[in-house]
Protein backbone atom coordinates (compact mmCIF):
# COMPACT_ATOMS: atom_id res chain seq x y z
CA UNK A 1 0.00 0.00 0.00
CA UNK A 2 1.22 3.36 -0.65
CA UNK A 3 -0.54 5.96 0.98
CA UNK A 4 -0.69 8.92 -1.33
CA UNK A 5 -2.20 6.51 -4.09
CA UNK A 6 -4.97 5.15 -1.83
CA UNK A 7 -5.88 8.21 -0.30
CA UNK A 8 -6.35 10.04 -3.92
CA UNK A 9 -8.11 6.90 -4.63
CA UNK A 10 -10.58 6.95 -2.11
CA UNK A 11 -11.30 10.52 -1.87
CA UNK A 12 -12.24 9.46 -6.09
CA UNK A 13 -14.38 6.89 -4.38
CA UNK A 14 -16.23 9.13 -2.18
CA UNK A 15 -17.14 11.52 -4.64
CA UNK A 16 -18.53 8.54 -6.84
CA UNK A 17 -20.02 7.54 -4.43
CA UNK A 18 -21.59 10.45 -3.26
CA UNK A 19 -22.52 11.25 -7.10
CA UNK A 20 -24.23 7.85 -7.40
CA UNK A 21 -26.55 8.32 -5.23
CA UNK A 22 -27.51 12.40 -6.27
CA UNK A 23 -27.96 12.20 -9.58
CA UNK A 24 -31.26 11.84 -11.07
CA UNK A 25 -30.98 9.95 -13.84
CA UNK A 26 -30.70 6.18 -13.68
CA UNK A 27 -28.94 5.53 -15.79
CA UNK A 28 -26.30 8.08 -15.14
CA UNK A 29 -26.22 6.24 -11.75
CA UNK A 30 -25.64 3.06 -12.59
CA UNK A 31 -22.63 3.86 -14.79
CA UNK A 32 -21.20 6.02 -12.07
CA UNK A 33 -21.69 3.05 -10.11
CA UNK A 34 -19.50 1.00 -12.79
CA UNK A 35 -16.78 3.54 -12.41
CA UNK A 36 -17.10 3.61 -8.15
CA UNK A 37 -16.41 -0.44 -8.92
CA UNK A 38 -13.85 -0.07 -10.93
CA UNK A 39 -11.84 2.35 -8.82
CA UNK A 40 -12.94 0.08 -5.91
CA UNK A 41 -10.74 -2.74 -7.98
CA UNK A 42 -7.89 -0.67 -8.41
CA UNK A 43 -7.60 0.17 -4.62
CA UNK A 44 -7.86 -3.48 -4.53
CA UNK A 45 -4.81 -3.86 -6.47
CA UNK A 46 -3.19 -1.66 -4.69
CA UNK A 47 -3.47 -3.23 -1.77
CA UNK A 48 -2.28 -6.26 -2.80
CA UNK A 49 -5.24 -8.24 -3.25
CA UNK A 50 -5.45 -9.53 -6.46
CA UNK A 51 -8.37 -11.88 -6.42
CA UNK A 52 -10.45 -9.64 -5.16
CA UNK A 53 -10.27 -7.00 -7.31
CA UNK A 54 -9.81 -9.34 -10.63
CA UNK A 55 -13.80 -10.67 -9.38
CA UNK A 56 -14.94 -7.15 -8.39
CA UNK A 57 -14.20 -5.96 -11.91
CA UNK A 58 -15.64 -8.68 -13.40
CA UNK A 59 -18.66 -8.34 -11.54
CA UNK A 60 -19.07 -5.07 -9.79
CA UNK A 61 -18.09 -3.47 -13.12
CA UNK A 62 -19.62 -5.89 -15.37
CA UNK A 63 -22.06 -7.79 -14.59
CA UNK A 64 -24.26 -6.22 -11.71
CA UNK A 65 -23.51 -3.16 -14.21
CA UNK A 66 -25.33 -5.42 -16.62
CA UNK A 67 -27.84 -5.81 -14.81
CA UNK A 68 -28.81 -3.04 -13.61
CA UNK A 69 -29.33 -1.33 -17.67
CA UNK A 70 -30.81 -4.89 -18.42
CA UNK A 71 -33.60 -4.43 -15.23
CA UNK A 72 -33.35 -0.27 -16.40
CA UNK A 73 -34.82 -1.01 -19.80
CA UNK A 74 -37.64 -2.98 -18.40
CA UNK A 75 -38.74 0.04 -16.18
CA UNK A 76 -38.43 3.75 -16.24
CA UNK A 77 -35.34 6.00 -16.56
CA UNK A 78 -35.84 9.06 -14.72
CA UNK A 79 -36.08 9.16 -11.22
CA UNK A 80 -39.07 11.09 -9.56
CA UNK A 81 -38.30 13.99 -6.98
CA UNK B 1 -1.98 17.39 19.82
CA UNK B 2 -0.52 17.47 16.50
CA UNK B 3 1.15 13.36 17.09
CA UNK B 4 -2.56 12.77 18.02
CA UNK B 5 -3.98 13.77 15.26
CA UNK B 6 -1.55 11.74 13.05
CA UNK B 7 -1.65 8.47 15.41
CA UNK B 8 -5.08 7.98 16.11
CA UNK B 9 -6.97 9.69 13.22
CA UNK B 10 -4.37 9.94 10.14
CA UNK B 11 -3.14 5.89 10.83
CA UNK B 12 -6.79 4.94 10.50
CA UNK B 13 -7.46 7.22 7.41
CA UNK B 14 -8.81 3.97 5.23
CA UNK B 15 -11.67 2.47 8.35
CA UNK B 16 -13.15 6.61 8.27
CA UNK B 17 -13.40 6.15 4.84
CA UNK B 18 -15.09 2.94 4.60
CA UNK B 19 -17.44 4.06 7.50
CA UNK B 20 -18.23 7.55 5.63
CA UNK B 21 -18.98 5.58 2.40
CA UNK B 22 -21.03 2.68 4.38
CA UNK B 23 -22.99 5.92 5.71
CA UNK B 24 -23.72 6.72 2.43
CA UNK B 25 -24.93 3.78 1.15
CA UNK B 26 -27.15 3.25 4.13
CA UNK B 27 -28.52 6.97 3.52
CA UNK B 28 -29.15 5.78 0.29
CA UNK B 29 -31.04 2.61 1.06
CA UNK B 30 -33.47 4.88 3.82
CA UNK B 31 -33.93 8.28 2.17
CA UNK B 32 -34.63 7.63 -1.41
CA UNK B 33 -37.41 6.58 -2.58
CA UNK B 34 -36.51 4.75 -6.01
CA UNK B 35 -36.28 1.18 -6.05
CA UNK B 36 -33.26 1.15 -8.24
CA UNK B 37 -31.87 4.05 -6.21
CA UNK B 38 -32.04 2.12 -3.17
CA UNK B 39 -30.46 -1.01 -4.67
CA UNK B 40 -27.72 1.23 -5.88
CA UNK B 41 -26.97 2.25 -1.88
CA UNK B 42 -26.99 -1.10 -1.53
CA UNK B 43 -24.15 -1.67 -3.27
CA UNK B 44 -22.30 0.91 -1.78
CA UNK B 45 -23.00 -0.43 1.41
CA UNK B 46 -21.35 -4.00 0.80
CA UNK B 47 -17.96 -2.24 -0.75
CA UNK B 48 -17.88 -0.36 2.10
CA UNK B 49 -18.02 -3.49 4.16
CA UNK B 50 -15.39 -4.99 1.67
CA UNK B 51 -13.36 -2.45 1.90
CA UNK B 52 -13.33 -2.50 5.47
CA UNK B 53 -11.96 -5.98 5.59
CA UNK B 54 -9.40 -5.74 2.89
CA UNK B 55 -7.50 -2.72 4.65
CA UNK B 56 -7.82 -4.86 7.67
CA UNK B 57 -5.77 -7.60 5.96
CA UNK B 58 -3.64 -5.24 4.24
CA UNK B 59 0.27 -4.47 5.15
CA UNK B 60 1.58 -1.15 4.74
CA UNK B 61 4.42 0.68 3.46
CA UNK B 62 6.94 -0.48 5.77
CA UNK B 63 7.54 -3.49 5.33
CA UNK B 64 6.39 -3.64 2.14
CA UNK B 65 3.48 -5.97 1.11
CA UNK B 66 2.83 -8.30 -1.31
CA UNK B 67 0.08 -10.62 -3.11
CA UNK B 68 -0.67 -13.66 -1.23
CA UNK B 69 1.01 -15.57 -4.53
CA UNK B 70 4.22 -17.76 -3.28
CA UNK B 71 7.22 -16.83 -4.77
CA UNK B 72 10.39 -17.11 -2.84
CA UNK B 73 12.06 -13.89 -5.08
CA UNK B 74 9.86 -11.58 -3.35
CA UNK B 75 10.53 -13.26 -0.11
CA UNK B 76 13.77 -12.88 -0.60
CA UNK B 77 13.57 -8.78 -1.70
CA UNK B 78 12.21 -8.58 1.87
CA UNK B 79 8.57 -8.61 1.17
CA UNK B 80 5.63 -9.76 3.48
CA UNK B 81 2.53 -11.54 2.36
CA UNK B 82 -0.51 -9.92 2.93
CA UNK B 83 -3.01 -11.66 4.83
CA UNK B 84 -5.33 -14.26 2.70
CA UNK B 85 -8.06 -15.09 5.22
CA UNK B 86 -10.12 -11.82 4.72
CA UNK B 87 -9.42 -12.09 0.79
CA UNK B 88 -11.04 -15.97 0.79
CA UNK B 89 -14.48 -14.55 2.94
CA UNK B 90 -14.92 -11.30 0.69
CA UNK B 91 -14.59 -13.59 -2.61
CA UNK B 92 -17.64 -15.18 -0.91
CA UNK B 93 -19.11 -11.94 -0.21
CA UNK B 94 -19.03 -10.48 -3.51
CA UNK B 95 -20.80 -13.69 -4.79
CA UNK B 96 -23.29 -13.76 -2.50
CA UNK B 97 -23.52 -9.84 -2.95
CA UNK B 98 -24.31 -10.38 -6.69
CA UNK B 99 -26.76 -13.13 -5.97
CA UNK B 100 -28.73 -10.57 -3.98
CA UNK B 101 -28.88 -8.30 -6.84
CA UNK B 102 -30.09 -9.92 -9.52
CA UNK B 103 -33.11 -11.64 -6.79
CA UNK B 104 -33.77 -7.91 -6.28
CA UNK B 105 -33.93 -6.28 -9.77
CA UNK B 106 -36.42 -9.50 -10.58
CA UNK B 107 -38.27 -8.30 -7.78
CA UNK B 108 -38.22 -4.58 -8.92
CA UNK B 109 -39.38 -5.55 -12.56
CA UNK B 110 -42.37 -7.59 -11.46
CA UNK B 111 -43.33 -4.79 -9.57
CA UNK B 112 -43.19 -2.31 -12.16
CA UNK B 113 -45.39 -4.81 -13.61
CA UNK B 114 -47.60 -5.03 -11.14
CA UNK B 115 -47.95 -1.36 -10.01
CA UNK B 116 -46.59 0.80 -13.19
CA UNK B 117 -44.33 2.72 -10.70
CA UNK B 118 -40.94 2.11 -9.23
CA UNK B 119 -41.35 4.99 -6.58
CA UNK B 120 -41.66 3.37 -3.14
CA UNK B 121 -44.29 6.36 -2.04
CA UNK B 122 -46.63 5.53 -5.58
CA UNK B 123 -46.69 1.63 -4.68
CA UNK B 124 -47.87 2.48 -1.09
CA UNK B 125 -50.77 4.84 -2.59
CA UNK B 126 -51.89 2.04 -4.89
CA UNK B 127 -51.88 -0.62 -2.35
CA UNK B 128 -53.59 1.78 -0.23
CA UNK B 129 -56.25 2.06 -3.33
CA UNK B 130 -56.57 -1.31 -3.70
CA UNK B 131 -57.36 -2.24 -0.01
CA UNK B 132 -54.59 -4.62 0.97
CA UNK C 1 -30.16 7.94 -38.28
CA UNK C 2 -32.98 6.74 -36.52
CA UNK C 3 -35.83 7.94 -39.45
CA UNK C 4 -39.18 6.20 -38.53
CA UNK C 5 -38.88 4.52 -42.05
CA UNK C 6 -35.35 2.14 -40.49
CA UNK C 7 -36.88 1.81 -37.40
CA UNK C 8 -39.99 -0.35 -39.11
CA UNK C 9 -37.74 -1.80 -41.49
CA UNK C 10 -35.88 -3.03 -38.38
CA UNK C 11 -39.17 -4.12 -36.77
CA UNK C 12 -39.40 -6.17 -39.89
CA UNK C 13 -35.76 -7.62 -40.37
CA UNK C 14 -33.15 -7.04 -37.03
CA UNK C 15 -29.97 -5.66 -39.34
CA UNK C 16 -27.97 -4.28 -36.73
CA UNK C 17 -24.48 -2.36 -37.48
CA UNK C 18 -22.09 -4.36 -39.71
CA UNK C 19 -19.13 -2.70 -37.41
CA UNK C 20 -20.58 -4.24 -34.20
CA UNK C 21 -21.75 -7.64 -35.52
CA UNK C 22 -18.31 -8.53 -37.06
CA UNK C 23 -16.06 -7.01 -34.15
CA UNK C 24 -18.78 -8.94 -31.34
CA UNK C 25 -18.41 -12.17 -33.88
CA UNK C 26 -14.53 -11.97 -33.36
CA UNK C 27 -14.22 -11.36 -29.96
CA UNK C 28 -16.08 -13.58 -28.31
CA UNK C 29 -14.13 -16.49 -29.26
CA UNK C 30 -11.28 -14.87 -27.80
CA UNK C 31 -13.01 -13.99 -24.62
CA UNK C 32 -14.47 -17.26 -23.74
CA UNK C 33 -10.84 -18.72 -24.53
CA UNK C 34 -9.95 -16.18 -22.11
CA UNK C 35 -12.66 -17.09 -19.45
CA UNK C 36 -11.72 -20.86 -19.55
CA UNK C 37 -7.28 -20.33 -19.04
CA UNK C 38 -9.02 -17.73 -15.71
CA UNK C 39 -10.75 -21.13 -14.69
CA UNK C 40 -7.36 -23.42 -15.58
CA UNK C 41 -5.26 -20.80 -14.23
CA UNK C 42 -6.78 -20.08 -10.70
CA UNK C 43 -4.39 -22.37 -9.03
CA UNK C 44 -1.16 -20.67 -10.16
CA UNK C 45 -2.25 -16.90 -10.54
CA UNK C 46 -5.72 -14.48 -9.78
CA UNK C 47 -8.75 -16.33 -11.10
CA UNK C 48 -10.51 -19.00 -10.51
CA UNK C 49 -13.86 -20.64 -11.12
CA UNK C 50 -15.88 -17.84 -10.36
CA UNK C 51 -14.65 -14.98 -12.29
CA UNK C 52 -13.68 -17.40 -15.30
CA UNK C 53 -17.68 -18.15 -15.11
CA UNK C 54 -18.47 -14.35 -14.84
CA UNK C 55 -16.38 -13.67 -17.89
CA UNK C 56 -17.62 -16.82 -19.94
CA UNK C 57 -21.07 -15.16 -18.94
CA UNK C 58 -20.41 -11.69 -19.71
CA UNK C 59 -19.66 -12.84 -23.57
CA UNK C 60 -23.25 -13.91 -23.96
CA UNK C 61 -24.05 -10.12 -22.65
CA UNK C 62 -21.92 -8.86 -25.92
CA UNK C 63 -24.07 -11.61 -27.84
CA UNK C 64 -26.92 -9.97 -27.13
CA UNK C 65 -25.83 -6.04 -27.40
CA UNK C 66 -24.46 -7.27 -31.39
CA UNK C 67 -27.32 -9.72 -32.44
CA UNK C 68 -30.24 -8.94 -30.43
CA UNK C 69 -31.54 -10.76 -27.66
CA UNK C 70 -33.67 -13.14 -29.62
CA UNK C 71 -31.19 -14.30 -31.74
CA UNK C 72 -28.23 -14.56 -28.89
CA UNK C 73 -31.30 -16.24 -27.08
CA UNK C 74 -31.83 -18.79 -29.61
CA UNK C 75 -27.77 -19.56 -29.58
CA UNK C 76 -27.96 -20.31 -25.98
CA UNK C 77 -31.49 -22.04 -25.73
CA UNK C 78 -33.21 -22.43 -21.63
CA UNK C 79 -33.46 -26.08 -21.74
CA UNK C 80 -29.35 -26.35 -21.87
CA UNK C 81 -28.81 -23.43 -19.98
CA UNK C 82 -31.30 -25.04 -17.07
CA UNK C 83 -28.93 -27.87 -17.32
CA UNK C 84 -26.16 -26.62 -17.23
CA UNK C 85 -26.98 -24.84 -13.66
CA UNK C 86 -27.36 -27.72 -11.67
CA UNK C 87 -24.32 -29.23 -13.52
CA UNK C 88 -22.04 -27.35 -11.85
CA UNK C 89 -23.45 -28.08 -8.41
CA UNK C 90 -23.42 -32.02 -8.93
CA UNK C 91 -20.09 -31.41 -10.40
CA UNK C 92 -18.84 -29.87 -6.94
CA UNK C 93 -20.67 -31.97 -4.85
CA UNK C 94 -20.01 -35.18 -7.01
CA UNK C 95 -16.30 -34.94 -6.09
CA UNK C 96 -16.53 -34.15 -2.24
CA UNK C 97 -19.17 -37.82 -2.79
CA UNK C 98 -16.03 -39.37 -4.71
CA UNK C 99 -13.58 -38.58 -1.77
CA UNK C 100 -15.98 -40.44 0.42
CA UNK C 101 -16.13 -43.39 -1.99
CA UNK C 102 -12.05 -43.48 -2.71
CA UNK C 103 -11.14 -42.95 1.23
CA UNK C 104 -13.37 -45.89 1.46
CA UNK C 105 -15.83 -44.60 3.52
CA UNK C 106 -13.96 -42.71 5.81
CA UNK C 107 -16.27 -39.69 5.68
CA UNK C 108 -13.60 -37.48 4.03
CA UNK C 109 -16.00 -35.17 2.45
CA UNK C 110 -14.62 -32.53 0.07
CA UNK C 111 -10.67 -34.11 1.36
CA UNK C 112 -9.37 -34.51 -2.52
CA UNK C 113 -6.01 -35.93 -1.28
CA UNK C 114 -7.70 -39.47 -1.41
CA UNK C 115 -9.83 -39.43 -5.26
CA UNK C 116 -7.93 -42.35 -6.85
CA UNK C 117 -5.73 -40.42 -9.02
CA UNK C 118 -1.69 -42.03 -10.14
CA UNK C 119 -0.11 -38.99 -8.36
CA UNK C 120 1.07 -38.46 -4.84
CA UNK C 121 -1.53 -37.07 -2.10
CA UNK C 122 -0.63 -33.39 -2.34
CA UNK C 123 -0.96 -33.11 -5.98
CA UNK C 124 -4.41 -34.95 -5.78
CA UNK C 125 -5.44 -32.32 -3.67
CA UNK C 126 -4.65 -29.61 -6.34
CA UNK C 127 -6.38 -31.73 -8.82
CA UNK C 128 -9.35 -31.50 -7.15
CA UNK C 129 -9.23 -28.18 -6.57
CA UNK C 130 -9.19 -27.94 -10.50
CA UNK C 131 -12.62 -30.07 -10.60
CA UNK C 132 -14.39 -27.83 -8.39
CA UNK C 133 -13.23 -24.51 -10.15
CA UNK C 134 -14.39 -26.23 -13.54
CA UNK C 135 -17.99 -26.85 -11.50
CA UNK C 136 -18.05 -23.69 -10.08
CA UNK C 137 -17.24 -21.79 -13.45
CA UNK C 138 -20.28 -23.26 -14.98
CA UNK C 139 -22.67 -22.59 -12.57
CA UNK C 140 -21.72 -19.17 -12.60
CA UNK C 141 -21.27 -18.32 -16.47
CA UNK C 142 -25.47 -20.57 -16.71
CA UNK C 143 -26.72 -18.34 -13.81
CA UNK C 144 -25.50 -15.14 -15.01
CA UNK C 145 -26.01 -15.71 -18.65
CA UNK C 146 -29.78 -16.61 -17.77
CA UNK C 147 -30.16 -13.58 -15.17
CA UNK C 148 -29.40 -11.56 -18.19
CA UNK C 149 -31.37 -13.07 -20.56
CA UNK C 150 -34.75 -13.04 -18.60
CA UNK C 151 -33.96 -9.49 -17.01
CA UNK C 152 -33.35 -8.05 -20.35
CA UNK C 153 -36.01 -9.80 -22.47
CA UNK C 154 -39.45 -7.62 -23.45
CA UNK C 155 -42.62 -8.06 -24.25
CA UNK C 156 -42.54 -7.00 -27.69
CA UNK C 157 -39.23 -9.14 -28.50
CA UNK C 158 -40.95 -12.05 -27.57
CA UNK C 159 -43.62 -11.37 -30.44
CA UNK C 160 -40.63 -10.95 -32.63
CA UNK C 161 -39.20 -14.00 -31.40
CA UNK C 162 -42.16 -16.25 -32.11
CA UNK C 163 -41.61 -14.81 -36.22
CA UNK C 164 -38.45 -16.32 -36.35
CA UNK D 1 -40.41 13.02 1.47
CA UNK D 2 -38.74 16.10 3.54
CA UNK D 3 -39.27 14.28 6.93
CA UNK D 4 -37.79 11.04 5.97
CA UNK D 5 -34.70 12.77 4.80
CA UNK D 6 -33.96 14.33 7.69
CA UNK D 7 -34.91 11.71 10.49
CA UNK D 8 -32.35 9.18 8.01
CA UNK D 9 -29.81 11.73 7.93
CA UNK D 10 -29.93 11.83 11.92
CA UNK D 11 -29.61 8.47 12.20
CA UNK D 12 -26.92 8.21 10.21
CA UNK D 13 -25.31 10.55 11.50
CA UNK D 14 -25.73 8.73 14.55
CA UNK D 15 -24.32 5.43 13.59
CA UNK D 16 -21.71 7.02 12.45
CA UNK D 17 -20.70 8.55 15.62
CA UNK D 18 -21.06 4.82 16.42
CA UNK D 19 -18.80 3.42 14.08
CA UNK D 20 -16.26 6.02 14.92
CA UNK D 21 -16.46 4.91 18.57
CA UNK D 22 -16.09 1.49 18.13
CA UNK D 23 -13.43 1.75 15.85
CA UNK D 24 -11.15 3.10 17.90
CA UNK D 25 -9.92 -0.82 19.11
CA UNK D 26 -9.13 -1.89 15.93
CA UNK D 27 -5.51 -2.46 14.99
CA UNK D 28 -3.72 0.53 12.67
CA UNK D 29 -4.01 0.27 9.46
CA UNK D 30 -1.49 -1.79 7.47
CA UNK D 31 0.44 -2.80 10.59
CA UNK D 32 1.82 -5.75 10.30
CA UNK D 33 2.41 -7.31 13.92
CA UNK D 34 -1.41 -6.79 14.18
CA UNK D 35 -3.15 -9.69 16.08
CA UNK D 36 -4.93 -10.59 12.83
CA UNK D 37 -1.96 -10.89 10.89
CA UNK D 38 0.87 -11.65 12.74
CA UNK D 39 0.39 -12.97 16.54
CA UNK D 40 -2.15 -13.81 19.08
CA UNK D 41 -2.20 -14.05 22.91
CA UNK D 42 -1.93 -17.35 24.33
CA UNK D 43 -1.79 -17.05 27.91
CA UNK D 44 -0.37 -15.63 30.99
CA UNK D 45 2.17 -17.30 33.41
CA UNK D 46 3.40 -16.01 37.03
CA UNK D 47 7.39 -15.09 36.34
CA UNK D 48 8.81 -15.59 39.62
CA UNK D 49 11.15 -18.60 38.90
CA UNK D 50 10.87 -19.18 35.10
CA UNK D 51 13.11 -15.89 34.89
CA UNK D 52 15.86 -17.73 35.75
CA UNK D 53 15.54 -20.92 33.71
CA UNK D 54 14.54 -18.56 30.23
CA UNK D 55 17.99 -16.98 31.25
CA UNK D 56 20.21 -20.72 31.11
CA UNK D 57 18.21 -21.34 28.40
CA UNK D 58 15.97 -23.95 29.66
CA UNK D 59 12.23 -24.44 29.01
CA UNK D 60 10.67 -24.30 32.57
CA UNK D 61 8.38 -27.43 32.96
CA UNK D 62 5.25 -25.42 33.83
CA UNK D 63 5.42 -22.98 30.84
CA UNK D 64 5.88 -26.76 28.73
CA UNK D 65 3.37 -28.08 30.28
CA UNK D 66 0.53 -25.24 29.79
CA UNK D 67 1.64 -24.97 26.19
CA UNK D 68 1.29 -29.15 26.14
CA UNK D 69 -2.21 -28.30 27.55
CA UNK D 70 -3.20 -26.59 24.52
CA UNK D 71 -2.25 -29.02 22.07
CA UNK D 72 0.15 -26.85 20.44
CA UNK D 73 4.00 -28.60 19.48
CA UNK D 74 6.81 -28.32 22.22
CA UNK D 75 9.58 -26.14 21.38
CA UNK D 76 13.05 -27.11 22.36
CA UNK D 77 15.27 -24.25 23.05
CA UNK D 78 14.98 -20.65 24.47
CA UNK D 79 16.58 -17.54 22.71
CA UNK D 80 17.27 -14.66 24.37
CA UNK D 81 17.18 -10.42 22.65
CA UNK D 82 18.04 -7.57 24.23
CA UNK D 83 16.73 -5.29 21.85
CA UNK D 84 12.85 -4.91 20.58
CA UNK D 85 9.80 -5.37 21.94
CA UNK D 86 10.33 -9.38 23.06
CA UNK D 87 12.48 -10.71 25.95
CA UNK D 88 12.61 -14.83 25.16
CA UNK D 89 11.72 -16.99 22.07
CA UNK D 90 10.57 -20.34 22.03
CA UNK D 91 12.06 -22.11 19.14
CA UNK D 92 11.82 -26.03 17.75
CA UNK D 93 14.95 -28.02 16.92
CA UNK D 94 15.16 -28.00 13.27
CA UNK D 95 14.24 -24.74 11.19
CA UNK D 96 11.66 -25.13 8.84
CA UNK D 97 11.35 -23.86 5.32
CA UNK D 98 11.92 -20.10 5.54
CA UNK D 99 9.19 -18.13 4.52
CA UNK D 100 9.95 -15.69 7.26
CA UNK D 101 13.61 -16.33 7.34
CA UNK D 102 14.67 -13.69 10.18
CA UNK D 103 11.50 -14.66 12.07
CA UNK D 104 11.16 -18.49 12.46
CA UNK D 105 10.21 -18.42 16.27
CA UNK D 106 7.05 -20.28 17.15
CA UNK D 107 6.65 -18.53 20.81
CA UNK D 108 7.76 -14.80 21.95
CA UNK D 109 7.60 -13.80 25.42
CA UNK D 110 7.23 -10.52 26.79
CA UNK D 111 7.84 -9.97 30.57
CA UNK D 112 5.27 -7.71 31.87
CA UNK D 113 5.30 -6.75 35.81
CA UNK D 114 5.40 -9.84 37.43
CA UNK D 115 4.04 -11.84 34.80
CA UNK D 116 5.06 -13.08 31.07
CA UNK D 117 2.47 -13.06 29.02
CA UNK D 118 3.51 -15.66 26.07
CA UNK D 119 2.45 -14.97 22.46
CA UNK D 120 2.17 -17.24 19.09
CA UNK D 121 1.80 -16.88 15.61
CA UNK D 122 -1.77 -16.01 14.44
CA UNK D 123 -3.62 -19.46 12.41
CA UNK D 124 -2.79 -16.97 9.58
CA UNK D 125 1.09 -18.24 9.45
CA UNK D 126 0.51 -21.83 9.26
CA UNK D 127 -1.80 -20.68 6.49
CA UNK D 128 1.13 -19.06 4.57
CA UNK D 129 3.89 -21.52 5.50
CA UNK D 130 2.59 -24.88 4.90
CA UNK D 131 -0.20 -24.24 2.34
CA UNK D 132 1.85 -25.04 -0.51
CA UNK D 133 3.61 -27.74 1.27
CA UNK D 134 -0.01 -29.57 1.28
CA UNK D 135 -1.57 -28.70 -1.50
CA UNK D 136 0.74 -27.60 -4.27
CA UNK D 137 -0.77 -24.78 -5.32
CA UNK D 138 0.53 -21.51 -5.53
CA UNK D 139 -2.77 -19.00 -5.01
CA UNK D 140 -3.35 -18.84 -1.26
CA UNK D 141 -6.59 -17.41 -1.87
CA UNK D 142 -7.21 -20.45 -4.15
CA UNK D 143 -6.22 -23.30 -1.76
CA UNK D 144 -7.96 -21.08 0.82
CA UNK D 145 -11.10 -20.94 -1.16
CA UNK D 146 -11.09 -24.79 -2.70
CA UNK D 147 -9.91 -26.41 -0.14
CA UNK D 148 -9.80 -25.28 3.39
CA UNK D 149 -12.82 -23.88 3.27
CA UNK D 150 -14.19 -26.53 0.85
CA UNK D 151 -17.37 -26.43 2.19
CA UNK D 152 -18.04 -22.62 2.29
CA UNK D 153 -17.71 -22.59 -1.57
CA UNK D 154 -20.07 -25.11 -1.95
CA UNK D 155 -22.65 -23.25 0.15
CA UNK D 156 -21.95 -20.31 -2.34
CA UNK D 157 -21.99 -22.24 -5.46
CA UNK D 158 -25.43 -23.09 -4.05
CA UNK D 159 -26.80 -19.52 -3.17
CA UNK D 160 -25.98 -18.81 -6.87
CA UNK D 161 -27.73 -21.73 -8.06
CA UNK D 162 -30.80 -20.85 -6.00
CA UNK D 163 -30.56 -17.17 -7.32
CA UNK D 164 -30.57 -18.49 -10.70
CA UNK D 165 -33.88 -20.48 -9.79
CA UNK D 166 -35.47 -17.77 -7.99
CA UNK D 167 -34.71 -15.16 -10.87
CA UNK D 168 -35.90 -18.01 -13.35
CA UNK D 169 -39.01 -18.41 -11.29
CA UNK D 170 -40.08 -14.67 -10.96
CA UNK D 171 -39.72 -13.55 -14.39
CA UNK D 172 -39.61 -16.47 -17.07
CA UNK D 173 -40.06 -15.15 -20.56
CA UNK D 174 -38.69 -17.23 -23.13
CA UNK D 175 -39.23 -20.88 -23.78
CA UNK D 176 -42.84 -20.29 -22.83
CA UNK D 177 -45.41 -21.62 -25.23
CA UNK D 178 -47.01 -18.72 -27.34
CA UNK D 179 -49.88 -19.11 -26.50
CA UNK D 180 -50.71 -15.92 -24.72
CA UNK D 181 -50.73 -14.10 -27.95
Amino acid sequence: MIPSIDLVLLSLVVVLAIAAITVRDLLSAIMLLSAYSFLMAMVWVEMHSVDVAFTEAAVGAGASTAFLIAALSRTVRWEKK
Amino acid sequence: MLEWLIEEIFAKYNYWISITIMLIGFYAMIAKSNLIKKLIGLSIFQTAIFLFFISLADIGPIPRGTAPIVSEAMIHKGYVYVNPLPHVLILTAIVVSVATLAVALALVIRMYEEYGTIEEEEIIEKERELGV
Amino acid sequence: MNTGKSETEEGKKRSGDVIVETISRVMVPFIQLFALYVIMHGSSGPGGGFQGGVIFGASFVLLVIAFGIVNAGNRFPEAVNTALFSTGVYIYAGVGLLCIICSLGAAQYLNYGFLSLPVHFEERRALGMDFIEIGVGITVMAVIAEIFFNLAWKKEEKKEGGKE
Amino acid sequence: MKLISLSALLFVIVLGALFIYVAEDIPDFGDSNSAPNRYVKLFNIEADGLMDDLNQGVIPQSLADKIEERGLPLPTRVESIEEGEWDFFLVPEERQQAFYPKEQKYYFIKKAGDELEVFRYSLIIRWIEEGEEETEVINMVTYGLADYRGYDTLGETSVIFTAGVSVLLLLRRRGKRPEAR
